[in-house]
Order: C-alpha cells, then structure tokens, then sequence
C-alpha cells in the first residue's frame, strides 16, 4: 500500500497495538487459573507445603497426574479416576443425545406445528431452566426410588435429560423459528409428514444449533455434582463426584498436586468440546439462539 | 389440468378478518393471476387452495370434488414458493425427487423424470449442486422442476418472480409462459407486479384487503378497470386520474380539466352510455388516461396544452411530467419529444379514456 | 460374598488408611466393604446423599455417623439396633459415659463407636518457642500475652484459616476455659437462656477478640493443614486443632516434646472436649447383609482393630479399656486426661462437630463465632446475636 | 366444519401433542409437581426428614429472623447485580475486541470461552491463591517493588463477596463474550459505514449505534446470567465456603446448609420457595413478553 | 457540486482484482450512474470514493483534490446505502440529526435542518418513529434525508431503490431525479437496474468484471452500445442479437438473416461507415435490433416473415416471440398486433440497427 499517508497509518497501527495489548492482556487474565493448576500439578506436595503456591515448580514431576488418573483414592478403592471417567461417558452422552433429541422435537412442535396452547407450553418448559436443583433433590429421590431407578446410572441419565428439556428446547424453538414454514410446507405438498419432515427436512437443517446444544449439555451434564452425589453411590458415581472425594479433604491433608491434576483430567473432556467445537458454538449462537 | 372453484370463501384468523367472501372460477387450462398489494391476502388464500390453511368459511372445489378437508398431499397439486423453500440440505437431484421418494416412485421412474425436468429446464448441470451454490434464477428454476415432476391437476405459484433482478425477472416470465402453453396444466399464480400479471394471464384477479376488485381478461382490466383502484394498480407508470367535469353538448359528451395557468383543457368525442351521460352531465368525475393514451399533437389536433416539468428518457420511450386538473400527469411520448420547461401540446387517444364516478371511484360506463 | 455398603465421608489418604484396617478385618470374617465414600462440606454431601438414598426407599448398610446424626436418624425409624451384640460382648462397659448419649437411643445401642478426638488441643513449635523465650502457657491470658513476644520475634502467634469451623473450634475451647466445664454444658448443650446471655459468655467473647490479634492476615481461605505446615516450619507458633493435627507433625518425623508441644488449650479447668466417629447400621431387607452389619459391629468394636485404626487415624480408641502403651506421647497425654475429664466432669462434646446442641443451635454458635471474628462486632452484640439466633433456631 | 375427516388425518393432526407430551409430563412433575411438594414443606415443620403437617408461615419467619438469611440475601443482591454488570461489561469489550478483525480470533475465543468448562470444585482453589494476599497477586505486585500494593478483599468480610464476583466473572463473561459476539455479527456492516461518513469515531459507533442495537442479545445475556448468579453454589463453596464468618453466605448455600447440614428441612423449603419466586419476578416478564412476540409474529 | 476524478484505480481483495484500472470523469452537476450486474463491483466503486475501502492503485479527486487518504468524513460527502443503513434504535429525528449532532451543530439549527429535508421529503409526521415501524418506501425517504442534511459535495447512492416494490421504484425514481434538478449536486449512482440508470442519469458507467465497457450519455448507450455486452444489458426487453450477414450491394449495405423455414430475411438501407463496408462485405456479423425496432410492417413494406411463437401482452404494449438468424427475437408491438401461431410481416427501423463484430463483439460503426 504505497499511498497510506504518514500520520493516519501511524494512528491506525496504535489503535491495532491498543487492540491487541487489551486482548493478550485479558487473555493472561483467563489463563492466571490455569496456569495455577497447571504448575500446581507438576509440583511435588513438600514442595507446596513448604509454601511454594503460586510460581514455577522448582522440579517437574508427572506424578500427581498418573495417581490422579490411576492410584487416588476415593475413599477406599484407590483406584484413581479412570473407572468414574468412564461412568461419567457412560452417563453424559445418552443424556446429552436424548436431551438434545428430544429438544429437537420440542422445538420442531412449537414452531411448526403450532397448537393451541403452545405457547403455554412453551414457557412451562421454559421456566424449568431457572429451577434451583437443590429444592427438587429429595422429591427426585423419590421418584427415582419408585422407578427402582436410585443409585444407577440411567436414572442419572434420566434426571439430566428432564432437566436438560428446558434447555434444548428453548435453543431448538428459538432456531426454528427462524427457519422459514415455507421449508415445511413445501415438504407437506411433496407428501412428506410430520416425522419424515423432522428427520429430512429439520435436522439436517438444524447442525449449527445442534452443536450449541450439544456443548452446552455436555459441559452442564458433565460438570454436574449435584444430581451426581444425590443419586449415585460408590461404584456408579460420576467424575465429579469422585473428583469431589479427592478434593474435598475436611480432616485430612489435601494433596493439592493431586487435586489439580484430577480436576484437569475431570475437565479434559469439556476443554476439549470447547476449544474443538467451540468455533461452531458461536456460529450456531449466531445463527439464531440469540434472538431474546 | 382441472377446473378451480372458489365459492365464497372467507378466512379469519381469530378476529382478523383476511379474506372477505372470495369468489373466483376458472377452467381447466386457465392461468389465473392473483394481483395486489402487500398484505391483502393473496398468499392466505394460495395456501387455502394448498390447503396448508384452515378455511373459516365457504368452499374449494378442484374439478368439482370439494377439497376443504383434503390434506394437501391428497389434493394432487403443486406449488413453487416464493423464497423457493429448497430443501437446503439436499442437493438439487435430492431436493426435486424428495417428492416422489415419498410416494414410492421406483428409482428407475424417478430418476427419468429429473432428467426431463432438468432438460426442459435447462439445469442438466446443477443436479449435484446444492441451492445455496445457485443464484436465485437457478433456484428459482429448481423449484419449477420441482413442482414439475409431479404432473399435478394444479400449478400454485407464490410470487416466484419477486426475488429476481430485472432482466432475470423477464426471462423467467417468458419461461413460465412457455410451459403453461406446453402443459396447458390449471394455474394459479400470485404476484403484486402488475407487469408479471398482464403478460401471464388468462384471467387476472386484482384483490384489495381480502377483496376481489375486478376479475377478467388482462388486456380488459388495463383497459376498463373496474375502479380507481385497479386503474392505479395496474399499468406503469400508474394511470392518471385526472378531476374534471362533464359537459353534454351537442357534439357528444366534452371533459373539462383545469390547467395550472388558468385555462381548461378539453377532450371530445369520449364514449360513454347515454344513460351516464345524462347522470353526470355538468358534474364533476374522475377521467383516467394512460400515460400512453398522450401523443405530441399534430398541427391543428385538438390537445391539452402540457408544460413540460420533468423528463425521463426510459430509452424507447420518454416520460414527461406535467400538470392537469390539480394534480400531476405523467405521459409516454416518442424519445426526445418534448424537453423540460417547454410547454408542450398534446393530443388524447379518446378511445381508451375511462371515467370514474368520484365518490365512489366505480368506472362510469 | 455378601457385600456391606458403607456410607462415609473418610476421603484423605489418612483416613482411608485407617479405615482399610476395618476393611481388613471384615475381610478375614467372610464379608466384602462396599465403599460409598462421599467427602466434603464436613460431610454435608454424605448427608445430602444419605436423604436422598432413604428418599428413594434404598438405604445403605452402614453409616459412619458424627453427633446426633445417628440418633436422630434412630428417632426417625430407618436404624437397627445392636443390642444383642452389646449384651454379649458387654460393649456398654468399655464406653465412657459421656459419650454413650450419642451411641444410646434410650435402651438401644444404635452405633457402635471406633475412635475419639480430641479438639482442644494446641500445638506448638518448640524452637519457636524457644526463640521468643516463652513456655507452654498456662491460662489463655498468658498465651495472648505471649503472642506479642511471638511476634517481636517476627514469628505468626497463632497459624488457623477461615473457615466458621476452625473460628469454631477456638470458641467452644474458650467457653469451657473461661466459663468452665459446666458453664459450657449449660450454654453450649442445654442452651440455658442466662448462660447465653452471660457475662462469662460476653468474655469468652472478649477473649476470641484477643485471639484474632494473634493470627495473621493472609488466614483466609487457609486450609487447617496449611495453617499445620506453618507451625511445622516455625513460621507460625502454635495452632489450634483436634489431634488429626498431630499426622502431620508425625510426617515429618517430629518428635512430641522435642520438637514440637502438644497440650489442652489452657484453662485452670481443663476440659476434654471429645469427636467420636461411630458406625450405625440402617433397617435392610437383606438377611445376609444383616448379617455382614452384625460383623461389621464385632470389627468395630474389636480391641486390636481399634488399636490400629487410632494409631493410623491419630486418635484415641474410643474404647476406654485399652492399653495404649503404643501410642505416641501425645496420645498417651490425651488418653491420661480423658480418664482424668472423666472423673471431674470435664468431659465434654465438641459443638464444633455436633456433639453438643442438635445442629440447628450448634451451628448458630458458629455463625456468630465466625461473623464475630472476621468483623467489628462487639461482644455486647455478639451475645444478642447468639441469643437471638438460638432462640429463633428452637 | 362438520364433514368427516379420514382417522389418518385426525391422528396427524394429534401427533404434534402427542409428541409433546412426554416432555409436557416430566417437566409437569419435574418441575411444577417438585415447587408444590416443596411449597408443601415449607408451610410444615419438617426438620430432618419430611413431615406433612402443617404449621402456616412459621418457617418463613424463622427464615427472616435469620441473620445469615439477611446476609445471603444482601449478598446475592450485590453479588447479583455487580455480576451482571461487570460481566457484561466485560463480555461486550472482549465481543469489540475480538470484532475488530483479528487475527488469532479462533484461539482468543477459546481462551475466553474454556471456563465455563472447568468445574469450581477445584478452579476455586486456584482462585482462592490468586486472591490470597500471602500468596497470589498481592505477593507478586509488592515483590515487583510496588511494596504499598493492597489486595486483600478477599479477607475483607465487607469485600469477599466482590472476590466472588470476580471469579465468576471469570467464568461466564466468555459466554457473554460469544452472544455478543454473535450479535456483532449480525449487525449490517453498512450502518457503521453511514456513521463513518458522518464522522463518527470509531468509539462513538459502538456507544451509540451498536451497543444500543444489541438489545436482543443483551436479553439473552441477562436471562442465562441471572440464571447463573441466582444458582451461584459451588463458586462460593469454593472460594470461600461462606467465609470469612458467613460475609459471603448465597441463598443456595444458605438452603443446602439449612436441609442437610442443621436439620431446618422447612426453612430450608421456605427459603428455595424465596428464591423461586426472585427467580418468577424476573424470569415471567420476559416470557410474557418473548411470547407475545411470538404471537404477533408469522 | 464538484468535479469526480477516478484515475486509473485498481481494487484487489488479496490476489483477487475486483477493479481492473478503472477510470471515470465527470463534470460538477453530473449525475453517474454505475450499472451493472451483481459483483462486478459496483459498491466497491462506490465505497472507495467514500472513502471506506482503501485504493490498491491509482487516484481519486474531488474537485481537483486528491483523497485518496482522506477519511470518510473529511471528503464532504453523503451516501445513501443499499440497506438503508438507518440506526434501528434512533427515532427518524435522531437518524437524521445524528451526523450534525458529531459536528457540533447547535441545536436550533439542527432544528431548522431536519424540518426543511422532513418538508421536501414530505415525512414531517413520520419524525418520531423509529425505522422499523416505516415501510420500505419511507425509510428509503429518511436515508435520503439523512444525506440531505449534510448539503455535502458529492451524493453517493448504492443501490437505493432495490428493495422496493415496482410502483414505489418509479415514485422515488421520479422523486431522486427532482431532487437532482433541484440541487444540482453531483450525484454518483449505483444500480443493476438499466430503467433506473437510464431515466436518471447523465452520465452511464456500464461495468463488467471490474472494466468499464461504456461510459457516455444515457441515450448514445442504448442506441449506439459500446458492445454486445453493454447491448444485452440495456434495455428491457434486452436488444436482439441476431447472427447475419453482410452483403455490399450497389443500392448499399445489405444484411441476410436467416429464417426457420429456409428462407432469408434482408434488411436494407443500413448505416454504416465506408470503411466498416469494405471490411465486413459477404462476412457474418452480429445484428442488434431493439425490441421496438420491430413494427407491424405496412403492406409493401420490405419486412422479415415472423412466425409469432408467444405472444405477451403487458398492457401498452405486447412482446411477439419468434425465430430469426438461429436465435429467438423479441418484438415490442401494439397490442393485439399479431397472435400466436400467426405469420406476421414486421418491418425493421433500419436508422436504430447495430452491428457487432462476431469475434470481438465490439460496435461496427
Ligand atoms: N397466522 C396469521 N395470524 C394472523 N394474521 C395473519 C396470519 N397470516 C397472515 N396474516 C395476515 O393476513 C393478511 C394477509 O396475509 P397474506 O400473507 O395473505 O398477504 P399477501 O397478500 O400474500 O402479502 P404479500 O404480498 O406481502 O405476500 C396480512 O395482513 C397478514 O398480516
Ligand atoms: N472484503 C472482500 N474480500 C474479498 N472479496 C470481496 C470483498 N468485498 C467484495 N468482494 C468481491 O468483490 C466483487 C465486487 O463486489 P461488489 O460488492 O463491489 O459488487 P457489486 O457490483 O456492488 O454487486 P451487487 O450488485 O451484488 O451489490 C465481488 O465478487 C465480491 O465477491
Ligand atoms: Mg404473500
Ligand atoms: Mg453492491
């Protein structure tokens, strides 16, 4: 660009060195936590007991990371997180494929297929999103009970997926509706009915929004102690939960190595749908679910 | 190909009243146009036909069957959108044989009549495309072939011009036509460009907040519009309606329009009924003239005497702006006629003047 | 192999270690340890997690109960008793009086207890205290005084975090040091109106005042173990903190006496201010895992298992007939004054832990502890605060 | 209209009900049945389990004769407002930044973004270093040679709540971040253009044309953060487990300590019940209005 | 009013050119327009002159001055977008009063201003409303005021009338061209629409691909097109191209067009240079005959024989279809001239025949 004058490229390339400062430094900002828990981990305990919190660890060492995935104790099976990692899989992806189906379906009705009342119905679903979980854990229980359904894993799916609706619908209703009823009609005139304009009209339309409820899901579900303490024991018990035994020492010493590495090992999963799909995350906000 | 009924047909939505008792009959190889502005209910009343709407009250008949609760896939129709509504996941070949797939059309069938659709339709190319990889002619064409495969009794099309530019706009219009004159299959049709419905039609309905206002031939409704209102809507530029009186003389019945200067300007030998003639002798009515209805008058012709405000070459044509009667004129002349700031004398076709009643703005005959 | 599943909130390396030595035992019975650990928030999770677990109809077999917890539980119907057990094995006998309200559900022994804290202990830096010239304190004027030469010596008085619990755990030491043991039974367990409103209470306010002079800045958000590595390391003189404290001293091959001190916070009437850990078995359909409950009861209770797990865990057996010739000095010292607190009435239930007042009033003692340490409060307004809460709490 | 209609065609017409009503179900007992059963318990004088009597507003007074009750309410009004604000203020800021063309955008959006990830069980402990004044930021500034640095909020009873305030800042105004950012994006390039030529500073575009154009999106942000903040649980467990004293107590640590940990099951429902209906006053108007929207909407 | 220089400028995205050294003059008072079809690069055009896109290469001068590195704001200029680009949260009052409020106009003057361009726009009532309760129509009005106030240099317009409906297009035509006459300001205009470019401007930029094809009077581009390219694009009906030959005789230029049916249509009594005779004599050239140079021929006349294929009346007027030299041809004729099916006789206005160079597709003059 030989024609940029002197001054106005001058006072662009500050505005863009103002620009990028700002983000770098919000971005140190974000990363301050994680780079705590990252040193954390790789320090040995005397190492932290001796009064070494924040800064680099004087030696590396793994060994935090490999009791935190396969030695730690929780409670008296030590056998570190692994077999709660898998509960937790075993747990997250039925109730985020079901709570995102389902959703799905619900915003497909509420859009598409308008009946009186809908709208109703809608903010009935609506309002579960604000519930506070703490008032609903013992009528939950109890319900779970009478489904012989207390302390497994697919009534951890169960209650995910309940509160997962409000949600997923929400996101699917507000996408829907931005896309055009002619798509329906059409499809109507060509034959098709209500399912078969679902799966081969709406879904395959509905990708971005997919991605947002699926992340979303996925990190709620996956992050979720509450529910996870409340009807599961022992064996069947989600990651946090065990990551919460790990962590949560009153009487005893907590081995803060430890505790960093099981948290980023418990938190691997969802980083890794963020920074993965988190592209997608954005495009699929943007392409409908932020209309208030 | 079938014949259409629409039988009084009324829509509310709750207390809203769209459509106001419709009546609308056309034979089987018709091609009906349904013209108006925005809003007036031309689209409510496709989708009754589609049967996508409930209707409140009266009748459809498709070939004398009454279809009121036929579902839309039993009522052996077609219908192109106006954004298309292309299935936007599926490629064009998908999004033309969704239909058939769903009625179970063997592969072997299915894929015979894509071929031919697409070859009439010239898009043999696009068939792996997908509609977001198209320009808006093409999709516009995939969703005619999508209709088209289906050989229905009736052609429903939902302004499917309205998204097109100018020159694609005329290319598709004549597409349409041709097809209409080769399938000679029943149509519907809905636009609000006047244009489109003048050069399509068999039979032209203009409509009017749920109203049908005038419903004939094409070349009649530009040339004896019912009322005012027709008269304005179509032609372009718009008709001009000019106040003037009504004098009975001896020669035959004289209009008297006011020039800006002072002077009036008058026209014989307009044709009306004796009947009319006597009720608005010396009254004041409205005098339609089509900007074409103008000419630069030959020496010693009577005309109305035009100073020449605006001038807009369009290329074969000239438009010139002036006043009449208080309100302003606009004629087509010859390129480079007239110019602006002359004062300029000319002649009226008398034959395609229309009079209206000002009051109640109906065509006085 | 019949499986017992066994509720806990046990989960530091420490804890569990001693608890595999009942895991163990009941091994060589024939009977499989279902581990359902649940740790945090003191064991609220556990608690959360158990009204569910009753909630859905599916208790588990045994539970390790801390205060009222297990006859509160007893009064509500959904626990078994142990009495055949105890008639046989007389249990009753090897317990020490005051602790038998919490394992006795009027005639039946509901829980059967492993071990016993002790809270009111302080712990202390020899060579700190040897650099400040002062000696183990004999009253808590003299320790606060003493923290003033802690700190010429640019030594951190008193190490202790945040938490309401450790705030807690010096104000129930203070009651019974300042008021004495029966003023702390009167206000602390029976919630008596003038105890509360006391002129004693206002001082034991008084005194916590003081203390919180003695603890640094940076004492927020500081787990207790923390504030135990600063004693170790000589930044910090003493800590306040029952005697799971004395693990960490162990660890890192102290020796009680020499290197660091262990004694009763100071009062001219010591008290033993006493944490139990007990096991109770809930109401199962199962016979089978009635019968692990039944061998799960004879583990708890069994000497040479009590042994062990209290020289793991720190503590002392709760079983008073024990000889307790292998235990550490300060275990020695703790179990010496136990029989003494037993004698002269000294003997009292932590509130910090539930084994004072039913939780609702307990917990009142330490949201005014708490509030009173961390603010301005005065103690005037502390006390009203304490008398209001209890009150509205009934 | 009275004619029969064919039995497939009433069935399809059902079917979009149909389809709804297993949801309708479980959010009908899941929900609404749950708010009665707890409604219920907190008119009883249930303690440890629940007990089905009935004993009026007791529990409710009890409730707001409760110090700490005022404490977390007070709380959660500070909390809740400082939150919303600075974290939409922040999230808006990044949202500009990031909207100014720039170059590492994907791996910036991940940063901001990756907290909502990470459960508070143990990022709180981070935290709670970062804050601390012996260890964390405080340390660093005075050992950089700014000695009369103070940041000790977070042992400040008056102050710990603003700590909290920004961890969760920390977490969530990424998420604001990525609405607003998908706001930006849908705003007409062509209005800022149309400033630009009337001589609008760049400054000036977005205080006075964009940000007030982001209404939507400014909605939506306030709906999921006040979500977030009313449910605040964890964070505060982490970060300070209601200390220093009770200063940074939350109505949902309030309730969870009064269920399961002082056996006040009742006050422990009244106080859920409170919460529900901050949570009613906030979230119904927005719903009436989102679907009367809708309803005038084709 | 002021003078427009662009010298030689270039455009490119990257390694894409968007603008291929483009270079237009004109004079203070003159009305451009830029035409042509979507993404030849028209708004990029538009936007370097405003001052929002960077130059690549070369030079643009306002009135003698060069601003290539001027901002926006410092050109004294106003610009109507495409979209409008109205604040969406500011009244109509606020829209159009924004621009004087960031210079610093007192007040009252601000006052004063917004009411006069409120008057001439004829929105006064409309002040208080926000853009999204206005219809298309008026908030292409507010856009318009909005640029008014400013009293600027130099009037950009992208696109403005696009998104209107046919009748309210021909209204704000008339209403633009009215404001030109009156403040003869010097205007540059972007549009794909040719009829807008032709009733508007002074001066036509016909662009493809980034290049000028023809820039000159209005009229001289649709009777005397550069090319075949500028040819096709005015006018509408396009201009039919007809392959043919020419054929030197003693009575002059001839030109053969073949028919359907074997025989061969003549055309004679075609201008044409000398020079351009001798080259192209017995060679095939390109034919170029508007729609309206088409007429019913009168009887003798020397005519082409057309078989009428469609026939599309559109009111004034109606279109005839047929085939002539291989290729379809459109006739503007009266209405109700011809039918479809029928022979007809049509005569060619020979004053208004291009022709084109088969290979180069340039004007043979
Ligand atoms: N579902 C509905 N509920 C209420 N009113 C409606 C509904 N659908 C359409 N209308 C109203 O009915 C009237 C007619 O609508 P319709 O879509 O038929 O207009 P149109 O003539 O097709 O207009 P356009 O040319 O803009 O497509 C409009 O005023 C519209 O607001
Ligand atoms: N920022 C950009 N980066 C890369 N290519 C661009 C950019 N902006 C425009 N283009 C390309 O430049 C070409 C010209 O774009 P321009 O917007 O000027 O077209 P236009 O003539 O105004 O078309 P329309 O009539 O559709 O508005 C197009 O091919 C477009 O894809
Ligand atoms: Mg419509
Ligand atoms: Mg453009």
């Amino acid at each position: 660009m030989v024609t940029e004058h002197g001054s106005a490229a001058r006072a662009r390339r500050i505005g863009r060195l103002v620009i990028y400062g700002s983000l770098i430094a919000l971005a140190a900002f974000y990363l301050m936590p994680l780079w705590v828990m990252i040193t954390t981990s790789l320090k040995s305990l005397d190492e932290i007991y001796g009064g070494s919190f924040i800064g680099l660890p004087r030696s590396v060492t793994f060994e935090a990371w490999s009791k935190a995935w396969s030695q730690a104790c929780i409670g008296t099976s030590c056998t570190g997180l692994k077999p709660y990692f898998v509960n937790s899989l075993m747990m997250v992806i039925p109730a985020v494929l079901l709570s995102t189906g389902i959703g799905a379906l619900n915003g497909y009705v509420l859009t598409k297929w308008r009946f009186k009342g809908s709208n109703l119905v809608f903010g009935l679903i609506l309002f579960g999103c604000f519930l506070p979980f703490q008032a609903v854990l013992l009528p939950m229980a109890q319900v779970l009970g009478k489904l012989r359904l207390s302390g497994t894993i697919p009534g951890l799916v169960l209650v995910h997926t309940v509160y997962g609706i409000c949600f997923t619908t929400l996101f699917f209703r507000n996408y829907f509706v931005t896309i055009p009823d002619e798509l329906t009609r059409a499809a109507q005139i060509d034959g098709a009915g209500f399912f078969r304009i679902f799966f081969s009209i709406m879904v395959p339309a509905a990708l971005p929004i997919m991605v947002v409820s699926c992340i979303w899901q996925f990190t709620q579900i996956w992050n979720d102690f509450l529910f996870g303490v409340s009807f599961t024991a022992g064996d069947s018990s989600p990651i946090t939960v065990a990551l919460n035994n790990i962590v949560n020492v009153t009487m005893g010493r907590k081995q803060y190595n430890v505790d960093m590495a099981a948290a980023m090992i418990a938190a691997l999963p969802t980083l890794v749908v963020y920074v993965v799909a988190g592209r997608y995350f954005v495009r699929g906000l943007t392409a409908g679910a932020v209309k208030g | 190909m079938a014949t259409l009924e629409i039988d009084r047909v009324r829509k509310a939505y709750g207390s809203m009243e769209v459509l106001k008792e419709v009546s609308i009959a056309i034979g089987s190889g018709d091609f009906l146009v349904l013209l108006g502005p925005s809003g007036c209910g031309k689209s409510t009343l496709l989708n009754m036909i589609a049967g996508l709407e409930d209707i409140t009250a009266g009748a459809i008949r498709i070939d004398g069957q009454t279809v009121n609760d036929l579902s839309p896939k039993d009522r052996d129709i077609a219908m192109v959108f106006q954004s298309y509504a292309l299935y936007p996941t599926m490629t064009v070949r998908q999004n033309i044989e969704f239909g058939m797939k769903i009625r179970g059309v063997p592969a072997a069938e299915r894929e015979k009549a894509t071929r031919e659709a697409a070859e009439m339709l010239q898009m043999g190319h696009l068939l792996d495309r997908k509609p977001s990889q198209l320009s808006g002619g093409q999709r516009q064409r995939v969703a005619m072939g999508r209709a088209l495969v289906r050989h229905p009794k009736l052609f429903l099309f939902d302004e499917p011009l309205s998204n097109l530019d100018a020159k694609l706009r005329v290319d598709m219009r004549t597409e349409i036509k041709r097809l209409h004159q080769r399938l000679k299959t029943t149509i519907v049709y809905v636009t609000h460009d006047q244009i489109e419905a003048m050069t399509l039609a068999t039979r032209v309905a203009v409509m009017k907040d749920g109203i049908v206002q005038h419903l004939d031939e094409p070349q009649v409704v530009y040339d004896r519009p019912a009322n005012v209102y027709v008269a304005r809507f179509v032609g372009s530029p718009a008709m001009n309606i000019i106040p003037g009186r009504l004098k009975d003389g001896p020669a035959g019945a004289e209009l008297l329009m006011d020039q800006p200067d002072g002077g009036v300007s008058r026209i014989a030998g307009v044709q009306i009924s004796d009947a009319a003639r006597r009720k608005y002798a010396g009254r004041p009515v409205l005098v339609g003239i089509r900007p074409e209805g103008f000419s630069v008058a030959a020496p010693g012709q009577s005309a109305v005497k035009a100073a020449i405000e605006v001038v807009e070459p369009t290329g074969p044509d000239t438009l010139a702006m002036f006043t009449l009667g208080g309100t302003e004129v606009i004629a087509r002349l010859a390129p480079k006629a007239v110019e602006a700031g002359q004062i300029a004398d000319l002649a009226v076709t008398t034959a395609k003047v229309v009079l209206f009643d000002p009051e109640t703005e109906i065509r006085i005959d | 192999e019949t499986k017992i599943e066994v509720l806990h909130h046990w989960v530091s390396e420490s804890e569990v270690a001693a608890l595999n030595t009942i895991r163990t035992a009941l091994a060589a019975k024939g009977y499989g340890w279902q581990d359902s650990a649940v740790g945090g928030m003191s064991g609220g999770n556990m608690q959360q997690a158990l009204r569910s677990r009753l909630a859905a109809g599916n208790p588990p077999g045994a539970m390790q109960f801390l205060g009222w917890e297990g006859i509160d539980w007893s009064n509500e119907g959904v626990m078994r008793d142990l009495n055949d057990l105890d008639k046989a094995n007389n249990w009753e006998a090897t317990i020490a009086p005051q602790v038998l309200p919490f394992v006795k559900n009027g005639d039946n022994l509901i829980a059967v207890p492993i071990n016993m804290h002790r809270q009111n202990w302080v712990w202390a830096n020899k060579a700190a205290f040897d650099k400040a010239g002062i000696q183990q304190p004999k009253t808590w004027a003299e320790l606060i005084a003493d923290g003033e030469k802690l700190r010429a010596a640019g030594i951190i008085p008193l190490a202790m975090g945040d938490e309401p619990w450790q705030i807690q755990v010096i104000f129930d030491a203070l009651v019974s040091d300042v008021g004495g043991p029966d003023f702390y039974k009167r206000a602390m367990i029976d919630l008596d109106d003038d105890a509360l409103s006391s002129d004693t209470m206002k001082q034991v306010f008084d005194t916590l005042r003081q203390v919180r002079g003695l603890v640094d800045d940076g004492f927020n958000g500081r787990d207790w173990a923390v504030a135990t590595g600063m004693v170790i390391n000589g930044e910090a003189a003493m800590q306040v903190m029952g005697d799971w404290a004395k693990g960490e001293f162990l660890a890192k091959g102290l020796k009680p006496g020499k290197d660091f001190m262990c004694f009763a916070t100071p009062s001219e009437t010591p008290s033993f201010q006493f944490i139990i850990d007990s096991f109770g078995m809930f109401k199962v359909k199962d016979a089978e895992v009635t019968k692990a409950q039944d061998a799960l009861a004879e583990v708890v209770m069994d000497p040479k298992v009590q042994h062990d797990f209290n020289i793991i865990k720190g503590s002392i057996p709760a079983r008073t007939d024990l000889s307790v010739d292998d235990f550490d000095d300060c275990a020695k010292l703790g179990f010496q004054e136990r029989a003494e607190a037993i004698q002269n009435g000294a003997m009292l239930g932590a509130a910090t832990h539930g084994f004072a007042a039913q939780p609702q009033f307990s917990a009142v003692f330490g949201d005014v502890a708490a509030q009173f340490f961390v603010n301005d409060m005065s103690s005037e307004d502390a006390v009203k605060m304490l008398v209001d809460g209890i009150n509205n709490a009934r | 209209m009275t004619r029969k209609k064919p039995i497939s065609d009433r069935v399809a017409d059902w079917l979009p009900r149909l389809v709804m009503a297993p949801s309708l179900l479980v959010i009908l007992v899941g929900v609404y049945l749950f708010i009665a059963w707890t409604g219920w318990i907190s008119v009883s004088s249930s303690r440890m389990v629940p007990s089905y009597d009935f004993v009026g507003l007791e529990q409710y007074y009890r409730l707001w004769a409760t110090p700490r009750w005022h404490i977390a309410v007070v709380n959660l009004f500070i909390f809740s407002s400082l939150f919303l604000l600075v974290t939409m203020g922040v999230g808006l800021v990044m949202a500009i930044l990031l909207d100014q063309n720039i170059r590492a955008e994907g791996a910036l959006r991940a940063v901001y973004l990756y907290p909502m990830a990470l459960s508070f069980i143990v990022t709180g402990t981070a935290w709670k270093w970062i804050l601390n004044p012996d260890l964390g930021v405080q340390k660093v500034v005075n050992s950089l040679g700014w000695e009369g640095f103070v940041f000790n909020w977070i042992t400040q009873p008056t102050f710990a709540i603003y700590t909290i305030v920004i961890a969760a800042v920390w977490q969530s105004s990424g998420f604001a971040m990525a609405i607003f950012l998908a706001g930006l994006r849908g705003i007409d390039n062509s209005v800022i253009k149309a400033a630009q030529i009337e001589g609008a500073t760049l400054p000036r575009i977005y205080a006075s044309i964009i940000v007030p154009m982001l209404r939507p999106a400014f909605l939506s942000v306030i709906v999921l953060l006040s979500y977030i903040a009313i449910k605040n649980f964890d964070l505060v467990l982490a970060m300070t487990n209601g200390g220093p004293g009770n200063a940074t107590e939350v109505p949902s640590t309030f309730m969870f300590q009064a269920t399961f940990r002082r056996n006040q099951m009742g006050v422990g429902a009244a106080s859920a019940m409170m919460m529900l209906m901050t949570v009613a006053a906030i979230i119904i108007p927005y719903l009436y209005s989102e679907l009367k929207e809708s309803r005038n909407g084709h």
